[in-house]
């Protein structure tokens, strides 16, 4: 029997947020390994770069924010396909 | 004189429902908020404009060819509809639309043919909605033009930033408990896939927002984008409170400097690093985050700038112009105004007040283990990396620290 | 040699009909006008180009795939199709044309399947026609960019010359009855859509012209588009003496000024008033005149300004050339060369020539009752507010009062 | 039993032109208040703004012209729509 | 921690097959080879993107929603569509792949609606893939923006250079010979129409291999666009040994002035005259040679700029992105990774390197015949106008006649 | 009967390099004829022209390899239509 439907949101919460930790972390520590890396591959610029970004018409989605979504997405999924 | 008549009988003055005229002022006024306020009105413009054609009397333009036939009310051809969809010769129209939606991939395309053989088309904004948001192509290209035009370097040099984003989405969960507790009250009526559509709007990501809601809630699509786009341009209004109530004035005053000089070779690795950790964890996040990822590596690749160009402006142009006249094709009457829209608008808010309270308190818990300082108002702008919280984060920034 | 006979047997030259290199020479004289004197060459460019590809022997590139199908000719194939679309097993090819332009969705789709099972396809130009024109975006955008290249500022100093446009409108309906009387003499064969379709050549508008003509008489779409934007081109020749009979030299010498300043605010208000007032009155005109008005408020708003340039550049340009070669399909030989495009072409210039004298009548009627001297020569010109009337009109004022 | 032809004709131009000029009428009244109400608002700026059309590709439709199309259509789609 | 473990088993890590690995890393190979070597990377940076996507275990992004379903094996739905494909209840899912592929057009809208309504959709790659190749619309808008580039006068002043383009297509046949031959020794399992489709890597022309395996080999597109681009940028390695050997240094050092100066009615009359012949002799390249000559006419007419500058910009840009995010979606492993695309990849070197032979020892039997002296590295770049190999002619030259 | 592979293949060689050479010949041919018929309608201008392409995204298709493609297409075209 499916679960009511306070219990199937809670899941989902504590679900997505666990998938974006856990993303999150993994990407931090990643990114790290790999800038090493590229720093090891070629010396760091002397000045940091300042471009601009020109009259964007929408916001930047946040990685974050994929996650939390991509848990949602998936949840959903798993009970709608049969 | 009978011309006259008729040509009023026909008008759409004569056929205009109360909700429409309702709806026609709430479009006015997402566009006075657009084009006197500034509220997002690269987005609010077309779809203020779009829910003010939604709304034109007699005309159709958001339904369906079937829609538009079902709204005629011709008795024969409602007789054909109920057939084609195997149902009763009496079903009233209300039963009718309600079958044609939920009919499976054949009876559906059996009633398009009968109201296309009865001579009914499509809306105009039908079609760019089926095509620029039913297709999920245009938020998918949105995203590649915005990845073309995204600096991760601030990012890169300092990447514990992102954990203050995680805290924001918070506020993205907390808002699906609020709906799916506001249905077990018995006040609303949502699914959880509806919930999970209105969570979004706590991540303050416009086309985030439309494809999540375009997939699990189409319904509900153009409360969840009123939403989202109006809090985003509302963050002036709603954050600065909640960041003063939680953060003492010593810390809002941290200053924060890019910790390092980011290289190039940095910048390419990164859309790819964060494409193939997203196709290993989360490949459900695969279209969104990999056009995402492309438009940045054409930005930061250096050899096809004429296409990261073309991405930051001709076609991201041409595509917001089309998802904004398709979100406002779901501003019509009958299926923006209703309790549901109320509750969407009200958990909006308070997704976005959350997600914002969480972003700021991460950032001072992780000033308890952090070497490098955070002020707390990054994490408020980190309840998206939207620009408008930026700015305010930042105004308050200089107000705390001048 | 066998194989260079084969070569022969299969090239476009041991196949062209007669009425095929008419039409060569008929789009080659179009490309002449266009390129060397200037008729309107943004359209009929590409017109000129894509009716020299509708009309490649044996390519049949302007073609459906069940109507390569049935130029084939290959028996099993017409019995098959014949038998999709529900008729008897020696039906002639024309028979099974007819039957299946008439056909309903649902043997449409049959006969569809059937010729592609066969291995027949749509020709490239029959896929640009469907998408662009069939689906009517074409148009559309078309009207949307024009929008946001349109400045109302001199109309709204002095809104009183709409009348002398709705005096042209004349134009229209007497073509339209033209068009009648032809076919009750028994000289043509226009229904009343088609009839409705040709009147708006009197318009002299031609996105107008495409796109009613695609709603309401789509065989005759080729005609009417050529006729509309010659008719355009060849106003330096047709209005002239029209305009001369007509005024005295005095009044063609009354010198007219913009009569005020137009603020910002008017401008912005503008394209919504005029959407209003067709959503209530013309709800059948919302699609052209709704996505007209939205370039327009994008163009006068002033926070949307990349949508508006993207609207007036990149966006409108793709569609032109699209649309262009898309009309340039109806100009196939079988579609084009018959007695009903003859009756078209001299309709319209009579709804030209109507329509010019009607507005010059209206500014002479509107000087008895007005305290604002028209100049009748804007009258003429409102016979659309086509620039090369505009032109026209101010060249003949410069020689009377130079 | 439906007109003949001519009939149809003859109709379809009395409907348009009446159409034509009880909107346009309506538009120069309604953007006469409008424009009244919008200088009472703003004051006019001081000299008449010349902005230029660059190279438009197409005429300018004008609302006469859509009017009296939207009656030709108006019409046939009474009579198409069984 | 039953959460974490079940996104572990949903992840794309845990679902990740052998060939998927092999695959992003050739993707990844080929982005560096676009971005740190300069491959063709207009081309290769999308296509070596799409191809990681196309990659992503568990996403499906390639496939459509008929191929989903399969993969994902629910007993119930494998059922459903074997029974709407008329197959019987036990077939594999291989065997149903293979019905899907085969079907008539009927069942296979059967079978769509059935994997549709069990709640299964289209990948978004194989959506572009459909939108942009499968319709043949992307490789049509490239060929019209390549002529709006391309200037015929080096050509129109020594047209006798068209020669020496003729006797490098030997290139392209000895290729179909080699396709026919490895399949006669049965080391490998192409059809004649495969043979032709890559025999077209010979002319060293990417969108016109694409145009025709889309055509005549869609399952080997991949390969074959691959195998294109790539030797289109290992031009400065094939070409010069077999230069070397085939010329002499006298030979190289000819020097070759414009013969005359072009005048604008030539260039303008060229295309048209092009089209004509085209449209007589080889109409099944009415499609592509037709987009070019209409691309190029716009260029040289003068009259339409504004489109020219579209075409050569913002609309092959837009094109660009989306053919190569659509032969990306040919990199799937399950459609890449056999022995047939070795072959292809063998295949098509060989057709390179035959091609620029034939090239150069036509020049030299043409000095012959011809006052003019040629210089025979242009017969060497003759393989194409691709401008890698015009640029490895020169510098040859450049080194032989310094 | 169908003919073998090998024997298509040939086929296809013999009747493709047959239609390119056809093709560029006829080309060549009345390319010429209108080059001197344009020279007499026009004086050429005095230097040649020398309009850079600029950073062209593509190759440039030649029609020699367009016509071996059309060649191919037929062949197979002719086979596989029923
Ligand atoms: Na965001
Ligand atoms: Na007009
Ligand atoms: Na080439």
């Amino acid at each position: 029997m499916s679960s009511t439907l306070l219990e199937q949101g809670l899941e989902l919460m504590l679900f997505g947020m666990g998938t974006v930790f856990v993303f999150l972390t993994l990407l931090i520590v990643v990114t790290g390994w790999m800038s090493s890396l590229a720093q090891r591959l070629e010396p760091p610029p002397a000045a940091p770069l300042a471009r601009k970004r020109r009259g964007a018409p929408e916001s930047q989605p946040s990685p974050a924010v994929v996650a939390a979504m991509t848990a949602a997405i998936h949840e959903y999924r798993k009970d709608s396909r049969h | 004189m009978e011309n006259l008549l008729r040509l009023w009988q026909d008008s759409g003055l004569a056929n205009m429902a109360p909700g429409q005229a309702v709806m026609m002022g709430v479009c006015l006024l997402l566009l006075y908020l657009a084009i006197n306020k500034g509220f997002e009105p690269l987005l609010l413009v077309p779809i203020g404009f779009g829910g003010i054609l939604a709304n034109i009397p007699a005309a159709g333009l958001a339904y369906s060819a079937v829609e538009n036939a079902i709204w005629a009310a011709n008795p024969d051809v409602l007789t054909a509809l109920a057939s084609s969809l195997g149902m009763g010769d009496w079903s009233l129209p209300k039963e009718i639309l309600t079958a044609y939606t939920q009919a499976p991939a054949e009876l559906h395309r059996a009633a398009i043919d009968t109201a296309v053989n009865a001579g009914y088309a499509n809306g105009m904004l039908y079609n760019f909605y089926e095509v620029a948001i039913g297709s999920s192509v245009a938020p998918l290209v949105i995203f590649m033009g915005v990845g073309a035009m995204t600096d991760f370097g601030p990012l890169l040099a300092n990447p514990k930033t992102l954990f203050l984003g995680a805290a924001a989405q918070f506020g993205i969960f907390a808002t699906v408990l609020g709906a799916v507790g506001l249905t077990a009250l018995g006040w609303m009526d949502f699914s959880i896939a509806d919930a999970a559509a209105i969570g979004i709007i706590g991540g303050a990501d416009g086309p985030t927002a439309i494809y999540v809601a375009s997939l699990l809630a189409p319904d509900l699509l153009g409360a969840i984008a009123v939403a989202a786009y109006s809090y985003m341009a509302l963050v002036p209004l709603i954050q600065p409170p909640i960041v003063r109530a939680l953060t003492t004035e010593a810390e809002r005053k941290i200053e924060m400097v890019q910790l390092r000089a980011v290289g190039k070779r940095e910048k390419i690795f990164f859309p790819l690093l964060l494409l193939v950790l997203v196709a290993l964890l989360l490949p459900d996040a695969a279209p969104l985050l990999g056009m995402f990822c492309f438009g940045n590596l054409m930005r930061e690749c250096g050899v096809v700038d004429r296409l990261s160009d073309t991405a930051q402006n001709a076609l991201i142009n041409i595509t917001t112009i089309f998802l904004g006249l398709s979100v406002g094709s779901k501003l019509s009457a009958d299926k923006f105004l209703d309790l549901n829209t109320l509750g969407i608008l009200l958990l909006g808010v308070v997704a976005f007040s959350i997600g914002t309270a969480a972003g700021v308190l991460m950032a001072k818990a992780m000033n308890r283990f952090s070497k490098q300082a955070i002020n707390p108002l990054i994490g408020s702008a980190g309840v998206s990396a939207v620009p408008m919280a930026a700015r305010v984060s930042n105004k308050m920034g200089l107000e705390a620290n001048p």
